[in-house]
């Protein structure tokens, strides 16, 4: 890994900003809502709604206010929100540290499960145990987030009453609390994930286990366990930083739908809010900043790989 | 094409997802005659009744057979993912085969452009595009189509640039074929494969997608009995009556459970030495 | 158990108009002043959407409206059964043309920065209400207000364009909130960050779409009250995940709910079930400008065509009042009782042929979707008037672009309105030519002059007939199909005091509210 | 004496859909202590099947009908997968084709060669370190302590292998199973690991399996040679004189085809006229990239040329750029410099016009890929016939005409690729190349991937299709032995560059290149 593989990455990351930010400022231009009519609500008249166009500057070409709105965006002055009126970047950040916290939590829970799974299920391959994996699989994922969170939610909170519905608790505040209160999203948001993912280290493994490396440790007369231990589940778990980093977009997507349902004001309920409100400043910030944290995450993901994988050299 | 069939019928995942697609695919085009009641038809008496002979699974909260309306709502579903598949799949065919086939920099300001998309999360897009097309069915089916052209044109160029270092097609160009016939006629042909396999996988993505911006008020209106909204309608009654919430949950979760397993049925049947 | 009381407030009201040339505070003593109210500890409140907005004079739906009276006051203030009660104001009285009000401050009133509240405040922030600029929902819900003048410093004069009785049941407007005149002058938006009222409550910390915290206000003008120490207020979107937070004890109390969370609120053990009829409608907006609904058969035929004991069931799931095509519910003072409409699908088949569709109709009903019962409700009636010949398409849209571009404006669309303190105030704010919200564009003559007659009016006995006639317009022109009134439903633990919930629908008195030992210790 | 391995009456099925196929069928052998042999036959002749059968890794699907398996005295049908374990490694090692693929990319060379150390020598860690330092020294592997501490991903093909056999040596098994060792490496590589293998051979004594599809190649470092033919074994001789007494038809048939330098399948000489030269050719895949240093040239300042009618072999290790001359020559990699075709000057793929493109075709090495799987022969063949316009007016006519010209049944035009031969699919793509009548075809390694007879018949009807349309050949190949017998001139190219230019009777001249003397010796000649 050397520093202009490094660069590039910088580069590509920029590159992805700089087109989400055209598509997205494109697309909430499009919105059919008056950003002057949705500040000011059902009572605006037309002279009101004038001088806020007017300070807005609503009136300039399109691509004067793209350029204001990147030259404010960089400096992290995301506008006010037109909904609260409050500073649109701060409120963004702040719910994605929860949406973080939420997606870091549902990815440690997902590999506790998915990983061993996958693995079981490939070493076990065509016996009951990879079966009940592919199973699993299958049922993970084909149930879309939201009918998992409400049969989740219909059973664990409001039949068995052992988890609280929704909200959102701090875990500076309250952490038993917070625990509590995620308990139910993550679960929710890994489910799909193990499905994925479990399924994919069970291929990954497979992989592996076929190989030509595995097939000569055998032959060398290494045991079974050193074969397994140390020849193919190591191998087999590198991809996984790959898997996982691609499965955070997916993460990202159906938080947007659990926020929503369990009332986290993370990063997705905000920007479902602020689509629903047509806040334009909410919307454009809330979508850079989480196609901005996807694009880290996956740079990211690679420096891991490049870092575990000796064969992998980014030049 | 017989023999396809045969093969996948050979496989677990193959068949049951044929049967289950089967099925589908008879509520879709019988579900109305199949219904045994009128899936509009209100019942001021009937709200909530439970499962039972007069309503097997039970009715909603506005009396309405559940079951009818799932009958009746596969239309609603089905179609319009397979039919966001299919735009989306030969927006992002076109696009990969083309982007592999210039190779270059155009392939790479082509490919980087649509990471850059990608980075955008699906639902999110989905939802943009929706809000500023307006609410409806038609316009998720739009939306869904254009989150899916950049991945499907990113399997497709990965396929298409292993077609493209084929002999056959270098073969061509050296013939001095021309530029479309070797995308359309040489290359294109030999990319459906795995790209079909793809896309059947990914119809269960549209019919969960689908069913979720439906669920957010974005895509089927009521009183479509499209089966996301009927799951977002159900959810305020869940404790009166949680199978008109189950219900269509489960009937959503079956089509991407059978179009999950028809595409890795597709893949065995078409890969007959891979094990997996 | 739920609590219906109607019989109270269709008694209640006559009170405060009846005192009417005269209104002092000696008369007043508050009826939820409990002597026993322990005072302290934190309540808890869950509202089903966010708080966006706290600028008082901005305020919208009811979450914001509980928010702003926590840190606000009005001059006045609505009591239980839609009384006027004294809020900063002590007395106030008409002239005789009831056309310049007088209304008095209390003395020593001050902001919670400290700084006095006086009569200038009150110029102010009146003028500010009425500038267009401004764009305050209270410009057009006040009163046929000219001009606000402070006679001295405690002293205000309201100049009417018109005779108006109601003045001080209109002053209690959602939005008529004093705020500082220094505020104004420099720079009135800073309300939607911060708060600078008078109101039993200071803003701690305010997280729209999560948590606002409010704290008492030790220079209250009652030092009595309020009882609470500390009020949050928690937003919780999913009416089910409400009612389970409820039930479950982390929150005490809820804004409102959902008559199929109501059922199971009922049941729960130490939790309290509120019920209370109200005027909380939806109608159907029809644009009586264009076709077809420029026919008053047209109107008549949908409106033949709903079965309102019904749509009870369906929309407000039993709990609520069937309509009868006017916003006067039983719940208001000059309500006038009268057959209920009934379905009759081939009186409205005939009344659509005569209109020249003999064929029937297609129709498109917008329904926003906040919330949830205006789809249901146009859902049901598109199932109802199929029979009868409409074939009505139902489309739903977010709220926010309903409000943009439908709301006002379309031809064909649902509704939903809070109780209005007054008759006037309802008829003055929908169905007048020029009312602020004109959604049907009836504009009929007689209409105007009756409630502008009403209006004049101190004459109970006067009033009520020009009511009554007025309603029976309505009913026999249907500009807009009211089929159903909702009862509000909500829920307490056990140990909440002093609250009961306000037919108004955005009146919450939380300052009278006080916790039983019995409640839990909350930091 | 008892062999150290040996079969009797050895039957073996794959189930395969319908009904088994038969693999190996009475196959019974024994190789005696210190003794090497040979297995030779074609691709799916079973021959690595039985090395599996031997090594008891079969897959899933094979039945074993019959037969033993003794290791010494150890019947190793009936072990258990534990004891197996156990004489892995310590008493019968096995050398794969692919080095590359048979180390772990994730763990170093050391880990893994001191780890099959004390697993099979039961040896300390630290005593194994030595060992393999000892080992990898002893297989002239320069700097071995750098070398163990190294993944594989970072050495050669060739240092792999040596360290492979290295081990498999230093556990000092009993019997070693070579799978094509030399194979996936380059000539000269190949060459000093089968000097390699000799030494430590003759040094340990060990007894040895060694399969291989090389007759020529086998004969050298056996000391009897097995055939196999269709599960069968068909003969067994003595390597020294296997070649000059085949008893069996298929012995016969590989030894027929093996090419002999010293047998000229072409006498004629071509002419003078300069079909192409290639002038200072370059060819530069990766183009210079942002925050990136450009990749070396493929190839540099190639300069050669072909006159009409004639037959110019390129040779070369892989990567040594010969398939980069026939890429820059057909427009498919972009190239500096010039190439005059029949005097006109071409600069680049753009200046190639359609004359060119007819006159100048190019069969490519793998017949499963240069043919289109979703298109039938006839349609295949129907391309250049349209493109180039020679004028027939019959096109199924003249398709079958050009599927006789290559000794394939007319009937073949309605068929699809995958229903063909290699070897048939190699003769489609020739009637390809030549439905264009061109007067220069370019054979890219086109026998590479075949088995050796079918091989000799494609060479075979390549001289054939030359004598009828005069075309010229660029012939590029490995396979020094093959182009010895058919080129008029050889160019031998390393690391992109032209180090030799002769004519085919100076090859072994004293003047030429010390790389090409080196290519001409590690190219075995049969013995006898």
């Amino acid at each position: 890994m050397s520093a202009s593989w490094l660069l590039r990455r910088l580069a590509l990351i920029l590159y992805t900003v700089f087109i989400v930010s055209v598509l997205v400022f494109g697309i909430t231009q499009a919105l059919p809502a008056d950003a002057a009519v949705t500040l000011l609500g059902e009572n605006a008249t037309a002279e009101a709604l004038n001088a806020i166009r007017e300070r807005l500057g609503l009136g300039d070409p399109i691509w004067w206010q793209y350029l204001r709105w990147v030259g404010h965006a960089a400096t992290g002055d995301f506008g006010l929100s037109m909904r609260t009126g409050q500073p649109v970047g701060p409120e963004m950040l702040t719910a994605l540290g929860r949406s973080l916290l939420l997606a870091v939590a549902a990815i440690l829970v997902m590999l506790v499960i998915a990983v061993p799974l996958g693995m079981v299920a490939a070493v076990r391959q065509g016996k009951l145990a990879d079966m009940a994996t592919g199973l699993i699989s299958y049922l993970g994922v084909s149930f879309p987030e939201f009918v998992t969170a409400t049969l989740l939610a219909m059973l664990l909170a409001d039949t068995l009453q052992w988890l609280p519905a929704t909200g959102y608790v701090s875990p500076l505040e309250d952490f038993g609390g917070a625990v509590r209160h995620l308990a139910l999203p993550v679960l929710t948001a890994s489910l799909i994930l193990v499905a994925h993912v479990a399924r994919m280290v069970r291929s990954e493994t497979l992989d592996v286990l076929h190989s030509d490396y595995i097939r000569a440790a055998r032959l060398k007369g290494l045991p079974e366990r050193t074969v397994l231990v140390r020849h193919a589940l190591r191998n087999a778990l590198l991809p996984v930083v790959t898997i996982v980093a691609l499965d955070v977009g997916y993460l990202l997507g159906g938080i947007i739908v659990i926020e929503e349902i369990f009332a986290i004001p993370g990063i997705g309920r905000q920007l479902m809010v602020a689509v629903t409100a047509r806040d334009l400043p909410s919307i454009q910030a809330g979508a850079l900043i989480m196609s901005a944290t996807y694009a880290v995450a996956n740079t990211l993901a690679d420096v891991a790989y490049a870092v575990l994988d000796k064969r992998i050299r980014y030049d | 094409m017989t023999d396809l069939l045969r093969r996948l019928m050979r496989t677990p995942q193959g068949a049951i997802g044929l049967i289950l697609l089967a099925v589908l695919a008879a509520a879709c085009l019988f579900g109305p005659w199949l219904a045994p009641h009128d899936p509009e038809k209100m019942d001021f008496l009937g709200r909530f009744r439970p499962l039972g002979a007069q309503n097997w699974f039970g009715a909603d909260q506005f009396g309405r057979d559940v079951l009818s309306r799932l009958l009746v709502g596969a239309r609603s579903t089905l179609p319009m993912a397979l039919a966001a598949t299919l735009l989306g799949t030969v927006a992002g065919a076109v696009v990969g085969t083309a982007s592999a086939y210039l190779g270059g920099r155009w392939d790479e300001a082509i490919m980087r452009t649509i990471d850059a998309v990608m980075a955008v999360p699906g639902l999110l897009l989905a939802l943009l595009l929706v809000s500023t097309l307006g609410n409806g069915a038609g316009n998720a089916m739009i939306a869904i189509a254009v989150t899916f052209a950049p991945g499907m044109a990113r399997v497709t160029r990965a396929v298409a640039l292993t077609v493209r270092g084929q002999d056959y097609v270098k073969s061509a160009t050296v013939r001095g074929e021309s530029a479309s016939w070797i995308i359309f006629r040489e290359m294109l042909p030999n990319v459906m494969a795995p790209v079909v396999i793809e896309a059947t996988i990914r119809v269960s993505f549209a019919v969960m997608l689908f069913a979720t911006l439906s669920f957010l008020g974005l895509g089927a209106q009521p009183p479509a009995s499209e089966w996301g909204l009927m799951v977002a309608e159900a959810r305020q009654y869940v404790h009166q009556a949680p199978w008109i919430l189950i219900a269509p949950s489960l009937a959503i979760a079956l089509t991407a459970i059978a179009f999950n397993l028809l595409g890795d049925g597709l893949r065995d049947a078409m890969n007959p030495r891979d094990e997996r | 158990m739920s609590s219906v009381t109607r019989r109270l407030f269709l008694a209640g009201t006559a009170a405060g108009l009846g005192a009417l040339p005269a209104f002092s505070l000696s008369g007043a003593a508050p009826a939820f002043a409990q002597s026993a109210a322990r005072r302290g500890g934190v309540l808890r409140i869950s509202v089903d959407q966010a708080a966006s907005v706290i600028h008082p004079l901005r305020t919208r739906v009811n979450p914001e409206y509980l928010v702003a009276e926590l840190l606000y006051s009005g001059l006045t203030r609505l009591a239980a059964g839609m009384k006027v009660e004294p809020d900063l104001a002590e007395s106030w009285s008409p002239d005789q043309t009831l056309t310049e009000w007088t209304f008095v401050l209390r003395p020593g009133l001050t902001f919670h920065d400290g700084s006095p509240c006086t009569a200038a405040d009150v110029v102010a922030t009146f003028t500010a209400i009425l500038d267009p600029k401004t764009a305050s929902p209270g410009r057009t819900n006040v009163g046929p207000i000219k001009e606000v003048t402070a006679k001295d410093e405690r002293t205000v004069l309201f100049r009417l364009t018109s005779p108006y009785a109601d003045l001080p049941v209109a002053l209690a407007y959602t939005n008529a909130r004093i705020v500082p005149a220094k505020v104004i002058e420099t720079d009135l938006d800073s309300l939607s960050r911060s708060a600078v009222g008078t109101g039993p409550f200071k803003l701690v910390s305010f997280e729209p779409d999560r948590k606002i915290v409010v704290e008492r206000n030790p220079a209250y003008y009652d030092p009595a009250r309020p009882y609470l120490d500390r009020v949050e207020v928690l937003v919780y979107p999913d009416r089910t995940a409400e009612a389970s937070a409820l039930i479950s004890g982390d929150i005490d109390l809820m804004l409102g709910t959902a008559p199929g969370e109501y059922q199971r609120l009922e049941k729960a053990s130490g939790v309290k079930a509120l019920r209370l009829p109200s005027g909380q409608f939806l109608n159907v907006n029809m644009g009586c400008d264009q076709k077809p609904f420029s026919d008053p058969r047209v109107r008549k035929a949908l409106a033949l065509a709903i079965d309102r004991e019904a749509m009870v069931g369906f929309v407000a799931g039993g709990y609520g009042t069937p309509g009868n095509d006017t916003p006067i519910s039983p719940a208001y003072r000059f309500y006038r009782e009268q057959p209920l409409r009934k379905a009759d699908l081939a009186q409205a088949k005939k009344l659509l042929a005569e209109a020249g569709y003999p064929n029937g109709v297609d129709l498109t009903m917008i329904a926003s979707d906040k919330p949830g019962t205006r789809t249901e409700l146009a859902v049901a009636i598109r199932e109802m008037a199929k029979p009868a010949g409409f074939r009505i398409q139902v489309q739903t849209m977010p709220h926010a672009t309903y409000l943009d571009q439908v709301w006002k404006k379309g031809n064909f669309y649902v509704g939903f309105y809070n109780m209005q303190a007054t008759a006037d105030a309802v008829f003055s704010l929908l169905y007048t030519s020029d009312a602020a919200w004109n959604e049907t564009r009836w504009n009929n003559k007689d209409f105007d002059a009756l409630v502008a007659e009403a209006r004049a009016k101190t004459d109970e006995t006067e009033r009520a007939t020009l009511y009554a006639k007025a309603q029976q317009l309505m009913h026999d022109e249907v500009p807009s199909v009211i089929p159903v009134f909702f009862d509000l439903l909500a829920a307490r633990r056990d140990y909440v005091e002093g609250y009961d919930l306000h037919p108004r629908g955005s009146v919450f008195r939380l300052d009278f509210v006080s916790l039983a030992a019995a409640a839990p210790k909350r930091g | 004496m008892t062999a150290v391995l040996s079969l009797r009456d050895y039957t073996l099925d794959y189930l395969t859909g319908s009904r088994p196929l038969r693999v190996l069928q009475d196959i019974s052998l024994d190789i005696a202590p210190g003794e090497v042999l040979g297995l030779v036959g074609e691709s799916g002749s079973g021959k690595s099947t039985l090395a599996w059968a031997i090594m008891r890794h079969l897959p899933k699907n094979a039945r074993e009908l019959s037969g033993t398996i003794r290791l010494g005295e150890t019947d190793l049908r009936s072990l258990p997968p534990r004891a197996l374990t156990r004489i892995r490694g310590r008493r019968i090692g096995m050398v794969f084709q692919d080095p590359s693929t048979a180390l772990n990319p994730t763990l170093t060379v050391g880990r893994q060669v001191t780890e099959t150390l004390v697993n099979s020598r039961g040896l300390t860690r630290r005593a194994a370190w030595e060992l393999a330092l000892e080992l990898l020294g002893h297989v002239e592997l320069r700097d071995p302590e750098a070398l163990m501490r190294r993944y594989p991903h970072e050495i050669s093909g060739g240092e792999k292998q040596r360290i492979l056999i290295a081990t498999a040596f230093g556990c000092r098994p009993e019997l070693i199973v070579f799978d094509e060792p030399t194979t996936a490496l380059d000539v000269i590589t190949g060459a000093r690991i089968l000097d390699l293998f000799a030494r430590l051979r003759a040094e340990t004594g060990v007894a040895a399996l060694y399969i291989s599809h090389d007759l020529a190649l086998v004969s050298r470092v056996a000391d009897r040679v097995a055939v196999m033919k269709k599960g069968r074994l068909v003969e067994e001789a003595p390597a020294a004189s296997i070649f000059a007494r085949p008893a069996h038809d298929e012995t016969r048939k590989l030894v027929a085809a093996v090419p002999r330098p010293e047998n000229r399948l072409v006498h004629d000489r071509p002419g003078d006229r300069v079909l192409l030269a290639a002038e200072a050719v370059s060819v530069r895949y990766a183009r210079p990239r942002l925050f990136r240093p450009p990749p070396p040239p493929a190839t540099h300042a190639v300069g050669f040329d072909i006159k009409a009618g004639e037959i110019l072999g390129i040779v070369g290790e892989s990567g040594s750029g010969k398939s980069s001359i026939a890429r820059a020559l057909t427009g498919l990699a972009e190239f500096s410099g010039g190439i005059r075709f029949d005097g006109r000057p071409i600069a680049s793929a753009r200046d190639m016009d359609g004359a060119y493109r007819r006159a100048v075709q190019i069969v490519f090495q793998h017949p499963d890929g240069s043919l289109n799987p979703r298109q039938t022969v006839g349609e295949i063949l129907s391309r250049p016939l349209k493109l180039f316009g020679t004028g027939a007016t019959d096109l199924n006519a003249e398709i079958g005409r050009l599927l006789e010209q290559v000794r394939l049944p007319a009937a073949y035009a309605t068929r699809w690729p995958h229903q063909l031969s290699g070897g048939e699919k190699q003769r489609v793509a020739i009637a390809r190349a030549f439905a264009a009548k061109p007067s220069l075809v370019i054979c890219d390694e086109i026998t590479a991937p075949l088995d050796v007879s079918v091989q000799a018949s494609i060479i075979e009807l390549l001289l054939a299709l030359r004598a009828e349309t005069g075309a010229a050949y660029l012939f590029i190949t490995h396979d020094i032995n093959l182009i010895r017998q058919i080129a008029h001139r050889i160019a031998v190219m390393r690391r992109g560059e032209l180090v030799d230019l002769l004519p085919i009777d100076a090859v072994d001249a004293d003047h030429v290149h010390p790389y090409t003397r080196d290519l001409m010796a590690a190219s075995p000649t049969p013995v006898g």
